[in-house]
């Protein structure tokens, strides 16, 4: 009997199998991740095909249907968001390779794999998910490996910050669950079709109240960002750059699903979650001009384009949120790609120099070079600046609201926008100086695998503006969301 | 009859109640404990009585896993608070 | 007129809101380990009054009895690596008061609101009552919680055994090296006691997993009971985990999610997607889940109260400085 | 007074206490139980909503869901002390 094989199961079991066997023979683990990464990659761009051809996909586990059963679906926006998460996991795992080689580093070698498969395993099932329940099951999934992947270096610092950021995940989870509770006792059943079939009501008010405040929790929306910074900045490279490339982003798909299918009731709301968005801009950036420290520095920076993010969400009111949410989907995928270009540089950049003080970075005798362009090429994209993703992004978050007539969130982005060429100056700046101390020759880092996997994210980064019209295009392909329910 | 079992069930509670100072106040781990041990057989005979009321029989499994459960809770107790007992 | 149980529910629902209150505002450790245990167990009362003898089964093993047990091992490390009792309580920067009253005025209006909400949910409202009940002959089980487990809404509960891979794992790579804690010498009377419970365990926790298909009982509940084997092994000094057990406990971890998953897949095809069971075959391969499940769940929250890795402790390296 | 509205409002209060529980205790260890509070608040709530007027039996599809939170719960609580305990076990080092 040979089973009959779809793209939707394999980007899900694929990375689950992946992950037993990496954790039953960690001898093979890294061998293993990289073939998993590579069969699910694959896998991806086999769904992406069927939905370019057919639209969006649907496969009923179990033979059920929801509501009973869970539904798979597959449309553009989710197979753009598995695209970005297996892409970018490719690349970060062909880093990890090079920089998880030492030899005091075997446990982590040991644990990095299952850990980042199991997270693989929870993130492709959030993008195919059509249930509420299961969508929570799945974000405890990614909390539990996202946060053995933040603790992996055993320091101190990072154990620290992993508590919090345990603490910040399971108390989002379990918001999220309580408002599953009030969905079913509304509305009897908990697929996405029956919440956009379900009565507004003060039951439905409060789930979504619960489960909004939950994944801004889980996203780290301002003021719920406390426990990103010191997980970001102490994790290892390579983590550091799945948890900031692409963890947080399962939650904020998760937040643009829901209220496509439960509209915001009031425009008030959609202000106040724009006006998080620029409250995360303006205290971010304030937090990165003062970071001493470069991954910390980075890390801020995510709390920044989160919040950026949201102000794409909010742009222009309820009028226009049938299309802010590509404005939204278009700098999720911006900041996951730079990101984790951003991250990896940096984490190379510390190997290499030995520390990430900002302050001493121009005295290092070492010039980590290809690591620096990187980081400068990620710093374009993240700023905003033609032709990367993120100026698309930001372009349509701006566009969107000058058509409304919302002056202010076009200020808040420039404010933002300058902000950020302010605080990537300071680590920019202290690449340039290339006469502080003349590097000796011997000591000058070649090129590495380390290196080429964070300068492909990075030019991808830029390169993707060139082809932002053919990526709208697909994210809208079953658009809106529930009509094909 | 139901009444009758109901006033035993509301009685059993309430003698879990009165354990329960004991639990609050302390001061020695070995009371907060025995107090704890106490109400795991008030449960068993709560569920016994509720399985008659509710007309369960499947709750008679429910108390057997109690009544179980506490003789493990009390290993976990007294080892795990040995250097307390002592 | 009124069910005389009424009174009953009032002071169970007092009961439990005043163990929760008390269990976080009691000082000594123990003390809140104890009134959570008790909570929990007064909880699983509520939900037997509500008709769930599952949840409450599921709610006594696990989330009380194995969380209380966690949480008791913990509470022992944390006195054991501080040496004395009081210095590991103190927070690093204590919360201001008035930080901490806002904080609490706030989770009154937001549970006021919720409240608001509640009352105002049409009570036995719309449910899945008709579907499970038409579906129920196909699902190969009588039990419908386990029909919903098993079948219906399988791909949650393989994720759900995931979530417990993941812990396990992620356990195993936090801690590291041999226990330091010590642990107490155990007298006769409990290894006379283990001998006499060990066996009454495996056979109840055989049992529910066995009677799961027709009665309250499961995977779940099963494996939670004959983790308390395992608890009481380990306790008891009578089962040390050694270096070279790791495989065989890498491999009891994977066991159940493997099998499921692989269940899941090879079903499909002719016309059939993943988790569709052949009418035919549903009650064996649920029933082989199931089994393969229990054993993972055991050994695996067994692993989890154990806590770490068993490593040779030579191979003790720090990677902090 | 039914079952439901009792045990619901009772569900609803844990959470809120629960909650209270995780933005306000200060030791680790409470701040874990507080959020197995808030869970078990969170089960009350789909319990209750599952619960029938007898003699009809209630919908089994919550139940299950409650199971699955339950084993999902302790599953984080494992990860949590496991951090809390190495934590420990690190800043004792320190201290010596």
């Amino acid at each position: 009997m040979t089973p009959d094989l779809d793209p939707m199961i394999l980007a899900i079991f694929l990375p689950l199998f992946g992950a037993i066997a990496a954790f039953m023979l960690p001898r093979a683990a890294a061998l293993i991740g990289l073939v998993t990464l590579a069969m699910t990659t694959g896998a991806v761009f086999w769904l992406a095909q069927r939905v370019l051809a057919s639209g969006a996909v649907i496969v009923p586990l179990g033979g059920w249907g929801a509501p009973l059963g869970i539904d798979l679906r597959a449309d553009g926006l989710s197979v753009a968001m598995l695209l970005l998460t297996s892409a970018v996991g490719f690349l970060v795992s062909v880093a990890a390779l090079d920089s998880l080689k030492g030899a005091d580093q075997a446990r982590q070698r040991q644990y990095f794999w299952p850990l980042w498969l199991l997270l693989l395993t929870g993130m492709n099932g959030v993008y195919l998910s059509t249930d509420i329940f299961n969508l929570y099951v799945m974000i405890e999934v990614i909390a539990l490996a996202a946060v053995g992947l933040t603790v992996l270096s055993g320091t101190k610092a990072a154990l620290r910050a992993g508590l919090e950021y345990m603490y910040a995940s399971i108390l989002g989870a379990l918001l999220f669950l309580m408002g599953v509770g009030f969905v079913y006792m509304q509305a009897g059943r908990l697929d996405f079709a029956g919440l956009i079939a379900a009565e507004p009501s003060a039951a439905m008010s409060a789930a979504l109240a619960l489960m909004i405040v939950g994944l801004l929790l889980k996203t780290a929306l301002f003021p719920l960002h406390f426990w990103l910074p010191a997980a970001h900045a102490n994790a290892t490279a390579p983590a550091s750059a799945l948890l900031s490339g692409l963890v947080v982003k399962a939650a904020l798909y998760i937040f643009l699903r829901l209220t496509t299918y439960m509209p915001l009731p009031d425009e008030i709301l959609i202000t106040l979650i724009g006006a998080l968005g620029a409250g995360a801009v303006l205290w971010g950036g304030l937090q990165a001009l003062r970071a001493e420290r470069l991954k910390l520095l980075v890390a801020w920076s995510t709390v920044v384009q989160i919040g950026l993010i949201f102000i794409a969400f909010a742009r222009a009111g309820q009028v226009g949120l049938a299309e802010s949410w590509k404005a939204a989907a278009l700098l999720i995928l911006a900041h996951g790609v730079a990101k984790a270009a951003m991250f990896l540089a940096a984490g190379r950049i510390k190997d290499e120099i030995g520390h990430d003080r900002i302050r001493d970075l121009d005295r290092a005798p070492v010039r980590p070079t290809l690591a620096q362009f990187t980081f400068a090429l990620a710093a374009i994209s993240l700023i905003g600046l033609p032709p990367s993703l993120g100026f698309i992004g930001k372009w349509s978050l701006m566009e969107g609201a000058m058509a409304a007539g919302y002056w202010h969130w076009v200020a808040i982005t420039m404010i933002g926008t300058f902000m950020s060429v302010a605080y990537f100056s300071r680590v920019l700046s202290a690449f340039l100086r290339f006469d502080r101390v003349r590097a000796p020759v011997g000591e000058h880092q070649g090129w590495a695998l380390a290196d080429a996997a964070p300068l492909t994210l990075a030019l991808t980064a830029i390169g993707l503006g060139l082809m932002a019209a053919p990526i709208l295009r697909f994210i809208e392909i079953g658009y809106p969301f529930g009509a094909a329910l | 009859m139901t009444l009758f079992l109901s006033a035993i069930l509301v009685a059993l509670l309430l003698s879990i109640l009165a354990g329960l100072i004991r639990v609050f106040r302390g001061p020695a781990p070995a009371e907060r404990m025995l107090a704890a041990q106490l109400f795991g057989t008030a449960a068993v005979a709560i569920l016994l009585v509720l399985s008659q009321l509710m007309a369960m029989p499947a709750l008679i499994d429910v108390a057997m896993v109690f009544a179980l459960l506490a003789a493990v809770t009390l290993v976990a107790f007294v080892v795990l608070a040995d250097r307390e007992m002592r | 007129m009124t069910d005389p149980l009424v009174i009953f529910d009032l002071l169970l629902a007092l009961a439990i809101v005043a163990l929760a209150i008390a269990a976080l505002s009691v000082r000594d450790l123990y003390a809140m380990i104890v009134l959570f245990v008790i909570f929990g167990l007064l909880s699983a009362l509520a939900w037997v009054r509500l008709s769930a003898p599952d949840v409450a089964l599921a709610e006594a093993a696990i989330g009380t009895g194995v969380t209380g047990a966690l949480l008791l091992k913990t509470l022992h490390h944390l006195r054991f690596a501080s040496g004395q009792r009081s210095a590991c309580m103190t927070p690093a920067i204590p919360v201001p008061t008035g930080v901490m009253l806002a904080n609490a005025a706030f989770c009154g209006l937001i549970t006021l609101g919720l409240a608001v909400a509640f009352l105002g949910a049409p009570a036995a409202g719309p449910g899945f009552d008709a579907l499970v009940a038409g579906a129920m002959p196909a699902s190969g089980v009588d039990h419908p919680v386990t029909g919903v487990l098993l079948n219906f809404r399988a791909y949650d509960t393989l994720m759900e055994v995931v979530v417990l891979l993941a812990a396990v794992v992620a356990v195993w790579q936090i801690e590291r090296g041999l226990s330091d804690a010590p642990s107490p010498e155990m007298g006769e009377v409990w290894q006379g006691f283990a001998r006499l419970a060990l066996p009454a365990i495996v056979v109840v926790g055989t049992y529910l997993l066995w009677v799961g298909a027709e009665a309250p009982g499961g995977a779940f509940q099963g494996g939670a009971v004959l983790a308390a084997v395992g608890l009481l092994l380990l306790l008891t000094r009578a089962y040390v985990p050694q270096p070279h057990h790791r495989g065989i406990a890498r491999g009891a971890f994977v066991l159940g999610t493997g099998v499921f998953a692989l269940v899941a897949l090879l079903v499909a095809g002719g016309g059939r997607v993943a988790f569709e069971y052949p009418l035919d075959h549903a009650k064996t391969l649920i029933l082989l889940i199931e089994g393969m499940v229990t054993i993972s769940i055991a050994v695996t929250l067994a692993a989890l109260f154990h806590g770490r890795e068993p490593v040779a402790l030579r191979k003790e390296v720090r990677h902090d400085t | 007074m039914t079952p439901d509205l009792i045990y619901g409002v009772t569900g609803i209060a844990v959470f809120g206490i629960g909650l209270v529980g995780a933005l306000c205790a200060q030791e680790r260890l409470r701040r874990v139980l507080a959020l197995k509070l808030c869970s078990v608040g969170a089960g009350f709530l789909l319990v209750v909503g599952a619960w029938r007027e007898p003699p009809d039996t209630p919908d089994p599809v919550p139940h299950a869901l409650v199971i699955t939170g339950i084993v999902v719960m302790v599953s984080a609580t494992a990860v949590a002390l496991a951090l809390i305990r190495r934590l420990q076990t690190l800043e004792a080092e320190d201290d010596a």
